[in-house]
């Protein structure tokens, strides 16, 4: 039994949080709009794996949580990264392997991490860190310290034993945790549903953990809101982990070597028209905002981005020398006197 | 004669063993329709079907444990974990399972399987997806571990591999992918167990593995030109069994022993093979026994620090020369 | 939802068979009994863990087997070895660690196996087995073989990854398995409620997997089998894999070491008035059995296991050079030439 | 002073460590209320209660994800893994999330958390539940791996690895939860990266490890009485970091080197160890270097057999006259 979460579109948003959320998911696509160029431009090496089209799920979770709540995300983690306030230039940085990257150049797209912005990782390993998530809100829980984490991974993820493990064990424990799947329909290149034994990957198993199956619209930022909010204040409130499975559909290729052509051209299509951000834009335009404002908003998103890459490319290649610390506490990686 | 990518020949090689054996069949994560995330696959389904060539959920336990079970009742099952590092999610499987039944069973049970898989680092995919894990599975009594360096040797190893009695994982190495060489066509089967000598030499025995041998072959080379030292390079090929025979009788014949291997430091298979020479040609050894490594930390993203941390032509011809000291 | 099953305790079981049924859970019981003697003489080294309370369990499904069926156990395993037909002097050999063993004692009492019998084999890492009792069974549908897998676990095994990632693939490849959960209440000394979202460990995730989720009591052995030759039906006519909780209770500690002092003296006797055994009797003599024909079983099983037992103590101790032996195909362990 | 075993070592260890402070937690499987199936925690729970110590469900990559998650977030956790053979179930958070996590955050993540286990046999537990995998957990950049001996070292070693600020893997030879020792009372804390010479000697320097300890020191003194060489034995006690110092300055003296394992062959500590000598102390050895290992299969449960297999005080005996060869 699902529950598909209408909270008739976070009645109790501000505008000024509404514009704010709007500002980030335009960051955020701008972002990785440029990310992209600069790929094709032979600058980012290795792989990344893009989120245009998932940023409602991220921007909506990061509006409602407290600065000292606590993100775990995957390697797909730009829009969370961007969303709880990492600096846009070092995030740059990281992806161009910089030593002036979130990680130094260590971590890379995939990995990306901003302990200070409660950012505890984006980890690649599809499943690893649901355990984690729920390990540091059992600190969180603890320490009473109120801090909620809020832990996202995809729809493929519900198929791996981590995931079967971490949701027990956050409900037993009643673990201030929300596990968010970004179901958008796809592995890498394979339909969830072809490797799937239920319809809603996430929220058809929540029963197997005692919990409510809960489905949201991930491409309407206010829905997503209004079911962190309800998540994260159950959570808070001491009345233990929530699952959520937010329905999105990401627009391009898995990763940066995927054209995406194994997508039904109509199914891409109604996607595209679902596209988190005009669908924000419309409503904030009929809810009365000046068209100015929003466009000033884009145009600042534009400047932002623009000066973050520049910033991002005109920054330090790593020292050969950093290969060998931080390792260990004491900044090196020694493994013998 | 084919001109032929490592990437390729591993599609051949697949489609060499599935065309011979019915009982063949292959299973992975967006393996069949997609043809693999390093296309690796392409063409399998098409060719075989969806009963021989299966897409899997991210489900690396069942993947191998389907593996396991298939072996055990009539199949020669293909598993492909799609990067090395995630043997490490259904290590479980391979290490206490697979390696150990027909031990345990006392020779009841046959696994006649190979778990193929993207191995190594390089292309700056970070600590996640890089690893060389060979040392990992060298260290479980019960596991074959076969590393291809060359085309050719991908289509005959993996030929040896699917037929052979007990269980190969057999690692690509995922740098290797886009090198070429020409193949003859037709059949290539080769042998497990078996080093190669790509290059004799007089002075040293250099033994390297998989993205490694080239390096080595071109630090060789360097050597030979700088300061006139003549090194024999051994392509070890295969893990378990290991061909130590090879190793010993040029080590014998050069007194001298350095390895080459992409993997961190601790416990990685140089560390085996220098215990091998040390104790059984001890008499024959003029110098100290070099081990080239990865220092012992993961691999780092960017590409700056990537290129710093897996042993480089330059840095292996620096350590070669330090294996030359009286 | 759960289904408790009542299968009108298999009204279409003829005579022979359930004194077939009698006869094994007896001599399983006997077995045990002596094994457990044996440890205290210190013959049987190492660990054992005895199923005493919970023979129905696999009597019910291995007289409703056929006998190309394939088992995967436990290290709780001396129920499904025997109730297969493994050889009893063997399987005491195996214990007492002796060359005649099953596995020439090189497996020991946690890794009974006897591929003649259709036993593949008893997996001491919890949940291990799972996945590999999809494999076999995949091998069966792809060979159109007809067999049918039946693969057993505790109630412990239902919280651990390998149980997910099984299960799920089962379902979606429609494989012939039956997987069957002996909930006797407890994991080790825990009891599984403490540590388990919900309150039937397996049944509660059945619909997780798109499954029904049916529980059966595991100590009426005409209940067993009866849901056995319905799930065994099912899988063998194609209809794909079941997921079965049997309720039932271990008589004993967990192991060998374990006095089981952790479970409340009400509970064990409120168990023990149900242990499988004399209720099958008293049914057994209720539906017109000869007490005298009764009793002859009983003294068969006796002389069955001494016999066995004398055997397996007077049988050799393995040769050391077995060591090395049988680690490869060829027979030998040989990693160089 | 308080004869105390190696098991209730365990128990005094941790306790001396929660005492000392509040974050300290622990969990695992049948931990708190039942004391530990090895009852190396009997009595934690009544001392500090359910929120401190807790019993998980057999979810190991739940219970080491947990303590990873909850020492990023102010705790400093010890999770209990029941056998070290069930590190393979939860390999992924051992291996690819806590060891690489700092490293890949450059420093931003800290994890002081301590996972502590049963390693090793000649307990009749079969394949699975005897395992020596120290070389495991080596191998992987990022852990620190301690194998105490004794019970003193038990309790120092272990409050050295709870106040480390990096993730330390624990590893107690289940083989030796019976020995006992003399103890002083109060506060003992060791320190990580130290070897100890256990027996002086002059003609050969043998490294031991945990339960081959005590092995190697029999076989040292029959090798003294039979043939009249002095044998240096050295406990290795932590492996990562390793004391090569110690180690080079007793081959250095002694001219030759012999390694004792409790690890099946391929990759064990003592590779590296031999690789690290072959190169650094060459010119020193004036003999082969000899590796006693348990042979490179699984470990069998039958006692005939888990004996023959298990480096015997015979064998070892036997190996180190091989050492002493010119
Ligand atoms: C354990 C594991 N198996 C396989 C992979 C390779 N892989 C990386 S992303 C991915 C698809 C994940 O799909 P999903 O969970 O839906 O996340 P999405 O990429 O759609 O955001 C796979 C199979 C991995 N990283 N980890
Ligand atoms: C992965 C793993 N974790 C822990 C153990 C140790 N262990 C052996 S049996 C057991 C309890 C299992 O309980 P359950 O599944 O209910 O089976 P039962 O013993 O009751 O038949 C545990 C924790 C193990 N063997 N494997
Ligand atoms: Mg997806
Ligand atoms: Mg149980």
């Amino acid at each position: 039994m699902v529950t598909v979460f209408t909270g008739q579109a976070g009645a109790d948003l501000d505008q000024d949080t509404r514009l704010a959320i709007y500002r980030s998911m335009i960051e955020i696509r701008t972002f990785e709009r440029r990310a992209h160029d600069l790929f094709l431009e032979g600058l980012v090496k290795g792989t990344t794996h893009l989120a245009m089209g998932q940023e409602a799920v991220a921007v909506g979770f990061a509006a409602a949580m407290r600065p000292d709540d606590l993100t775990f995300c995957t390697y797909r983690g730009h829009h969370h990264t961007l969303a709880r306030g990492a600096s846009m230039a070092a995030t740059m940085a990281e992806l161009l392997g910089r030593a002036t990257g979130l990680c130094g150049g260590k971590g890379g797209s995939m990995h990306l991490t901003d302990v200070r912005h409660g950012l505890m990782g984006s980890y690649a390993i599809v499943g690893a860190h649901l355990p984690i998530a729920a390990g540091a809100a059992w600190a969180a829980q603890f320490r009473g310290t109120g801090q909620v984490v809020a832990c996202f991974f995809g729809d493929g993820a519900t198929n791996i034993g981590a995931f079967h493990e971490a949701l027990n064990l956050a409900v037993v424990w009643k673990l201030p945790v929300v596990f968010v799947c970004e179901n958008n329909l796809y592995m890498e290149y394979t339909p969830i549903q072809a490797v799937t034994a239920v319809e809603h990957p996430a929220a058809d198993r929540a029963s197997a953990y005692g919990l409510e199956g809960i489905v949201v619209d991930g491409n309407d930022a206010d829905e997503v809101y209004a079911v962190a909010r309800l998540t994260l204040g159950r959570a808070r409130a001491g009345q233990g982990p929530s699952l959520v499975e937010a329905k999105t559909y990401r627009h391009g290729g898995h990763s940066r070597a995927d054209p995406g052509t194994y997508r039904p051209q109509e199914e891409v299509e109604a996607w595209l028209a679902r596209d988190p951000i005009p669908r924000y834009r419309e409503r904030l335009l009929a809810l009365g905002v000046e068209e100015a404002q929003l466009r000033a908003i884009e145009e600042e998103a534009q400047v932002k981005v623009e000066r973050a890459v520049e910033e991002a490319r005109a920054a330090p290649f790593p020292d050969p020398g950093a290969v060998e610390t931080n390792l260990w506490a004491d900044g090196g990686s020694a493994w013998r006197n | 004669m084919a001109e032929l990518t490592y990437r390729e020949a591993v599609a051949r090689a697949i489609v060499q063993e599935m065309e011979r054996d019915p009982t063949v069949v292959f299973i992975g994560e967006d393996v069949a329709a997609a043809g693999g995330v390093f296309k690796t696959t392409a063409g399998l389904l098409e060719r075989f079907g969806p009963d021989r060539v299966r897409d899997t959920p991210i489900s690396e336990q069942a993947i191998v444990g389907a593996v396991m079970g298939a072996a055990m009742n009539g199949l020669r099952p293909i598993a492909e974990i799609m990067f090395s590092d995630f043997f490490a999610v259904c290590w479980d499987l391979v290490a206490n399972q697979i390696a150990k039944t027909r031990y345990m069973t006392d020779g009841q049970v046959s696994l006649p399987l190979v778990i193929r898989s993207a191995n190594g680092g390089g292309v700056r995919f970070g600590a996640q997806h890089s690893q060389s894990v060979e040392g990992w599975a060298m260290a479980i009594p019960g596991l074959k571990v076969v590393c291809p360096s060359t085309p050719r040797d991908v289509i005959g190893l993996f030929a040896a591999a699917v037929r052979d009695p007990d269980p190969v994982i057999f690692l690509e190495h995922k740098a290797l992918y886009p090198t070429k060489e020409d193949v003859p066509d037709g059949e290539i089967v080769d042998a497990l167990g078996t080093a190669r000598v790509v290059r004799p030499g007089r002075d040293l025995t250099v033994v390297a593995l998989a993205a490694m041998v080239p390096k080595a072959l071109q630090a060789a080379d360097r050597l030979e030109a700088e300061v006139g030292a003549s090194a024999e390079v051994i392509d070890v090929r295969s893990l378990v069994p290991l061909d130590t025979r090879t190793i010993l009788e040029s080590v014998r014949r050069t007194s001298r022993l350095a390895t080459v291997e992409e993997s961190p430091r601790l416990c990685g298979w140089g560390a085996e093979v220098a215990s091998i020479v040390a104790e059984e040609a001890f008499f024959d050894l003029d110098g100290p026994i070099v081990r080239v490594t990865t220092p012992h930390v993961p691999l780092p993203a960017a590409d700056a620090l990537e290129d710093a941390a897996i042993p480089s032509v330059d840095r292996i011809v620096a350590r070669l020369q330090e294996a030359l000291k009286d």
